[in-house]
């Protein structure tokens, strides 16, 4: 079903995968590999599974206890459901951006450096300075650099939403999960956080959960397209949006439902 | 369609008799009455302190209670309030200190480790300790846990601050452990996962995020407990005694504000003595104090909230 | 605890002699006052209302002396019950109100208490003291000027220890007995820790190898597992407090005391039930017959004849 | 716009994936110690109730019997009987409850259903949070003052009683609000566009419906009440009284009481100590009677519509 | 602007009445009359005013605190917001069905009766008789003659809408409003409700407030098209819906917004 590049090595290699709602199955039978340095977007109408899908990459689920899963997913080769596998260690390298952003109450500063601090880096120069480079990255530096104190609410949305990417940033995660990021943000912020995904492309590999067609087309290398919990057609960006195969895709690309 | 007839007419002739339209009058009037109880009732406590409290003042000048002898039925009498002071802070603190780590802890357990079926479990079982009359602590305080204490402890007076305090701490456990459980499972659940994202165990997610954002609650918690604790009165009485001396030996006898009032009025004090009207100045002393804390979690908890 | 009940149920003499009463008496008797004093009277209440006159409710409170004096002055009470005697200044205020001892305020010795001096179990030297060293260890400065003294400093063969002196607070009869009967109201040594409550005193007691204190005989025999009471020779030997030594014309008598009671004869000539109880109180059936139980020991006979006697002129 | 990604290599030397690693197990470790520390603390609390309970019953064995419960109070352990105090507390309760149930109901009546928000309003609200907060020997010196003294009540039931209903008052109010408050609006709605009056609504529909909830609360309200002792200590209950009382004008005592003065007693009289157990087993099982009917009564009238 | 025909009488006569919510007005100087017998459809996109207008005719709008009116409304000639015109009379002989079902939580047959009783009504035998004609009149008597006794909650969604058009039925109003009262039941409950209007039609007069432009095109006779807050168009429904004669009536009942 995928349709892969040769020369782009595979991160996330999705097998036979089935997750459960206790009664409810919300995946069914995913194959699917994700590669590095591609941004891949994730589409399909409301109550698919996109988000119980991204969410399994990192296994946040798993927070809700009634979700059970079945299959693999190999990150890097590894495993993610094996015990050897940690899952904070997981998410360390898997990083994740929500739908809203959810800044702590804390400054923008400490918003930033909380993980590195979580992970043992107590050094000020150093925090300082991952701060600085996440807040850069996130193109929020500018913006934020005088006012690192003050707290992080006061920021706007659009802020916010780059902040929580920054603070990603901070523990150098490999893959950035983000589940619709832009849904809760004006037009203007909306554009920027893409442009930024198109920058952290160089550095990241990116799966991004989308409700807007045109975000998909614009953004990303590979799409998958969820229906009702099965993946039903995934590929090059262009070739879905453009030939896709299936008729669903093509009904729903074309807004004819969802 | 038929109609039942006449329905219209008794109505309207209901309408006409004035027949529940004094109702409709009198009962505002009588449930704001009842309302008004409430505050006729603090009204009614701040006068009688006051008003007794003076009688105790315009004969004992006000510098002379910051003594530390108190000896109200000596030869002398000497109404030295240091003394209960003390011993109140004292007691009070023994008993922060156990409900507050316990407290805290078992709220961040039922919070952020419990399963929703031990929190449903353990919930009920923490009103029940709750709903347990103070009197019963009393009783195990001082036939139970003074005994133990003293074989950990040999020079503990059978009469002392320590086991009170401790027992009074575990009464206290579960308001401290509610409300701030109430105060970390109102702090959104995208905090949460924020955190858990990058990585943190849930000791991180608590200690880090969680408690910090729920701060004010929790505060609010201790404060509320703190006035539980300088409030509480039956297990003093029984287990810690009425010695009247200024000491911070917790293995000694101490005399809290709420124990002298119990003391002094289960006999002592005939009406009309100093010693009768003393008990209204450390009554007074209280009613503020314990009012004070309660305005002070209400403003707490009012001020801080909804920061997210 | 020793005082277990051998009441009798049917107590036909009694009905017998008050035979001229047929009308059932009813309302309340107040009493407060002496925590000592307490389990006589409250004893004597229960069985005046189980066996006397059901609907009667006598009140027993144990204030204190001092305190019970303090609610008997204004007329809180029926009967005020103290461990020492009335003070000048009590019956002075009693005058300030009209009411004259003797007359309007009647007093009745109840029972007779030896003051004890109990020491620890594992004390096995000072078993035995006069009185004279018992005073003379509660004086201020009569061994040391800090009055740390050593039971050395008693009797030099005793250990070189610190005394530790105990006895209840200002706020007791004991106290104020002690004080004013056995030292002669000189000051008391400046060591010595006084307590608002028996069951702290029988603690430190029971735990310290090194302590003294002293206290009425009815605390004491109720804690004879803990505590050893010191025999006191008088002049005559020493003599161990029990009932049988504690009386005015008997051994222990240097260190017994009265414990009284005193009614308003006014409320008893108003009220017929303050006047019966009153009355039950000196009888034979009363403070005579049940003070041993309480750890004290009786009056001779005459004296509560003579109280009755006094108590048939009030109408 | 164009953003300037700085040079990772930096970053990496700060946060190398050696040191996330290393750090993890300790993290992990540190996680479940901490995890196992916050359960053994919640579980300290039962711990601790197991424990009282299970040493107020071998205490209470033996003493807790059909002649305890039925004879009347003595001096003596072996005679005594907590009859007398038994009856105290149920007719504390006979005045306890109607007393603050009226009060309680109509205070939260007016608050919730006439109360225009403003000042007046906010005032009760703040009093009435203030007042749950009063310690109750406070209440006791209230009681005392107006009901035992002013009043001339003594230290009879209804003084008792009347100071008691002051103390659980706000736990009456409170409840009984938050029960009014969640009867939902529409219900109140299809009642007035009957052209029912605000207080026909009241009574035929707001009320009935919120009464499980201020039946709740106000159970919750008496067994603090059956069991609170500082406030009839310092309102003078006397220490023996053997009269079982037949009217709220009579003196009495109560379980909570007789376990106070047993419990000092106890070095008098050790068996004292049994007998307040045994008083305790008795009070605690009343409470636990009247928190399963509240427990029942919440859950058999949970939300229905 | 409205259009009626000469021989029916009107019931309600509104006059320049405006309508605030603190300070939004949410009525803007209507006139209209609505006649006897009629059934009147207010139709507008949401938050048009339709609810508040009809609950404006009960004065159930003054429930609402920061409400305040200017104007008048004449029902049978006199102003129900003159003081001598009880709001308790108004509402007996304007009663009202709500949007969601809302039955008390009592037996179905003290549902039906509360109105009677509440207005004084004891006599168990007439209560009875009440309870029968109020239930066959809104065709529900059928379905639960067998268990008057039990909990009104226990009835279908359609049931209890039904069981709340008897429970006004029984006090014998003059008008019926009815604020959308099928938009929570399925078609065939509609259905049933909307047969049931076409034959209370012949006792009562009858306010719908509805969102569905069939059902005000079947049921009603005449039509209001309101817009923020003021009323565009009315008239009779045929010539509304055929020949609208303002560009936004016609704009919104062919779906171009709303
Ligand atoms: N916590 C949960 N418990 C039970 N079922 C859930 C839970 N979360 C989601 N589901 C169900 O799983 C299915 C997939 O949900 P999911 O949130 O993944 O959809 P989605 O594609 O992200 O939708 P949306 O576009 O609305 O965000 C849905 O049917 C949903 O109802
Ligand atoms: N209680 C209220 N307080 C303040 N404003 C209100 C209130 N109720 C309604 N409004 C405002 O008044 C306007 C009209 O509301 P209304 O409910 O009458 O609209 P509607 O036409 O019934 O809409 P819908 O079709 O959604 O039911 C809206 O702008 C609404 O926001
Ligand atoms: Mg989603
Ligand atoms: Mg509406």
């Amino acid at each position: 079903m995928t349709n892969k590049l040769i020369d782009k090595r595979t991160i996330f290699k999705i097998k036979d995968l089935n997750l459960w709602y206790g009664n409810d199955q919300a995946l069914k039978g995913l194959n699917y590999d994700i590669n590095e340095h591609d941004v891949t977007a994730i589409i399909g109408p409301s109550g698919c599974g996109k988000s119980t899908f991204i969410k399994t990459l990192n296994r946040m689920v798993e927070l809700i206890p009634s979700v059970r899963t079945s299959g693999e997913i190999l990150y890097n080769e590894t495993n993610i459901f094996s015990k050897s596998f940690r899952v904070e260690e997981l998410r360390t390298k898997v990083g994740m951006v929500f739908q809203k952003p959810n800044p702590f109450p804390k400054s923008i500063y400490e918003n930033v450096v909380y993980g590195a601090k979580v992970h043992g880096i107590k050094n000020k120069s150093q925090l300082m300075e991952i701060a600085e480079t996440s807040l850069r990255s996130a193109a929020l530096w500018d913006e934020v650099k005088d006012r690192l104190n003050s707290n992080a609410y006061g920021l706007s949305g659009g802020q916010q939403q780059r902040l929580c990417i920054a603070r990603c940033l901070a523990i150098q995660p490999e893959v950035l999960l983000m589940d619709e990021p832009t849904s809760a943000l004006d037009p203007i912020a909306t554009a920027k956080i893409e442009e930024l995904i198109v920058e952290l492309k160089k550095e990241y590999t990116i799966v991004i959960v989308t409700h807007s067609m045109q975000q998909a087309a614009r953004i990303s290398d590979e799409t998958a397209f969820f229906l009702l919990g099965e993946l039903i057609e995934a590929g090059n960006t262009k070739t879905i949006f453009t030939t896709p195969r299936d008729k669903r895709t093509e009904d729903y690309i074309t807004g004819r439902f969802g | 369609m038929e109609k039942v007839t006449g329905v219209r007419e008794i109505i309207k002739n209901n309408f006409n008799s004035n027949k529940g339209r004094l109702m409709e009058k009198v009962m505002p009037k009588a449930f704001l009455l009842a309302a008004s109880i409430s505050i006729i009732t603090t009204i009614g406590i701040a006068f009688t302190l006051v008003f007794d409290a003076y009688k105790f003042f315009s004969k004992v000048p006000f510098k002379d209670i910051f003594s530390t002898r108190l000896a109200p039925l000596a030869s002398t009498p000497a109404f030295g309030i240091l003394p209960l002071i003390n011993g109140t802070i004292i007691i009070a603190l023994i008993a922060m200190s156990v409900a507050i780590p316990v407290g805290l802890t078992s709220a961040i357990y039922l919070s952020e480790y419990a399963s929703e079926n031990i929190r449903r479990t353990l919930k009920p079982i923490m009103e029940v300790l709750a709903g347990i009359p103070t009197i019963v602590y009393g009783f195990f305080a001082y036939s139970f846990v003074t005994p133990l204490l003293m074989k950990a402890i040999p020079s503990l007076e059978a009469k002392n601050a320590l086991s009170p305090g401790i027992v009074m701490g575990i009464m206290i456990i579960p308001l401290v452990a509610s409300l701030s459980e109430d105060a970390m499972n109102s702090v959104p659940n995208s905090l949460r996962e924020g955190a858990l994202a990058l990585g943190s165990t849930k000791l991180e997610v608590a200690l880090k995020v969680i408690v910090p954002a729920g701060f004010s609650g929790i505060i609010a918690s201790f404060v509320l407990g703190i006035s539980r604790a300088v409030g509480e009165t039956m297990i003093v009485a029984i287990a810690s005694g009425s010695s009247k001396n200024f000491t911070f030996d917790i293995t000694k006898s101490m005399q809290t504000m709420t124990a002298y009032i119990v003391e002094f009025t289960s006999g002592d004090a005939g009406s009309g003595t100093l010693g009768y009207y003393s008990l209204y100045a450390v009554g007074l002393l209280l009613f503020i104090f314990t009012l004070l804390m309660n305005l002070l979690a209400q403003y707490i908890s009012k001020r801080y909230r909804e920061e997210y | 605890g020793g005082n277990e009940e051998q009441t009798t149920t049917g107590n036909s003499e009694q009905q017998g002699q008050q035979e001229e009463q047929t009308t059932k008496l009813q309302g309340a008797v107040i009493v407060d006052g002496s925590g000592t004093v307490y389990p006589l009277m409250a004893h004597i209440a229960e069985e005046y209302m189980t066996t006397k006159e059901a609907n009667v409710s006598v009140q027993v409170g144990r204030a204190g002396s001092s305190a019970g004096f303090k609610k008997f002055i204004p007329g809180e009470l029926d009967f005020a019950d103290a461990s020492r005697a009335i003070k000048k200044e009590e019956v002075e205020q009693l005058e300030e109100r009209g009411l004259k001892l003797g007359e309007d305020i009647l007093e009745f010795k109840l029972a007779l208490d030896g003051l004890t001096m109990v020491i620890n179990k594992d004390n096995d030297w000072a078993k035995e003291m006069t009185a004279e060293e018992v005073v003379n260890m509660y004086l201020s400065g009569t061994y040391r000027a800090d009055d740390k003294v050593l039971w050395s400093d008693i009797r030099p063969e005793w250990p070189k220890e610190e005394i530790k002196f105990y006895g209840p607070n200002e706020n007791h009869g004991t106290y104020e007995f002690f004080w004013e009967v056995i030292l002669g109201k000189q000051d008391i040594v400046k060591t010595a820790n006084l307590q608002q409550e028996y069951p702290t005193l029988v603690d430190l007691v029971s735990r310290d190898k090194n302590a003294i204190a002293f206290f009425g005989f009815g605390y004491y025999v109720n804690n004879t597992d803990k505590l050893r009471a010191v025999k006191i020779d008088f002049g005559n030997g020493p003599v161990e407090p029990t009932l049988e030594t504690i009386g005015e014309d008997l051994p222990y008598a240097g260190f017994t005391r009265p414990v009284f009671t005193y009614l308003n004869a006014q409320y008893a000539s108003e009220k017929p039930q303050v006047l019966d109880f009153a009355k039950y109180v000196v009888s034979p059936q009363g403070a005579a017959r049940l003070a041993g139980e309480n750890g004290f020991a009786p009056l001779p006979a005459a004296q509560y004849q003579e109280y009755l006697k006094q108590l048939e002129t009030i109408k | 716009m164009s953003y300037q990604i700085e040079d990772k290599g930096e970053l990496k030397t700060l946060l190398n994936i050696e040191t996330k690693k290393s750090n993890m197990t300790r993290r992990i470790i540190l996680d479940r110690i901490a995890r196992n520390i916050f359960l053994i603390s919640t579980i300290f609390a039962l711990l601790v109730l197991g424990i009282l309970i299970y040493k107020i019953w071998v205490d209470s064995v033996g003493w807790l019997n059909f002649k305890f419960l039925t004879s009347n109070l003595s001096i003596f352990p072996h005679k005594a009987g907590i009859w007398g105090a038994i009856v105290g507390s149920f007719l504390l309760m006979a005045i306890v409850a109607p007393v603050t149930i009226t009060l309680g109901v109509s205070t939260a009546v007016y608050l919730e259903e006439y109360a225009i928000k403003g000042k007046l309003q906010s005032l009760i609200k703040m009093n009435i949070s203030n007042l749950a907060g009063v310690p109750s020997v406070i209440f006791g010196l209230l009681g005392l003052t107006v009901f035992a003294r002013l009043l001339n009540l003594g230290s009879s039931i209804l003084a008792g009683g009347l100071t008691m209903s002051l103390l659980v008052l706000p736990i009456v109010v409170v409840a009984s609000q938050e029960a009014i408050r969640s009867v939902p609006s529409f219900l109140r709605d299809a009642s007035y566009a009957m052209g029912a009056t605000k207080w026909t609504t009241i009574r035929k529909v707001v009320l009935p419906v919120a009464l499980p909830g201020i039946l709740t609360g106000s159970i919750l309200a008496l067994s603090r009440a059956i069991g609170e002792t500082a406030p009839l200590v310092v309102l003078g209950i006397p220490t023996l009284i053997l009269r079982i009382p037949s009217s709220i004008m009579d003196n009495f005592t109560a379980l909570p009481i007789q376990v106070y003065y047993w419990t000092l007693d106890a070095v008098l009289t050790r068996e004292y100590a049994n007998l307040a157990a045994a008083t305790i087993v008795v009070l605690m099982l009343m409470l636990a009677i009247m928190n399963s009917t509240a427990i029942i009564i919440r859950n058999k009238f949970q939300k229905r519509y």
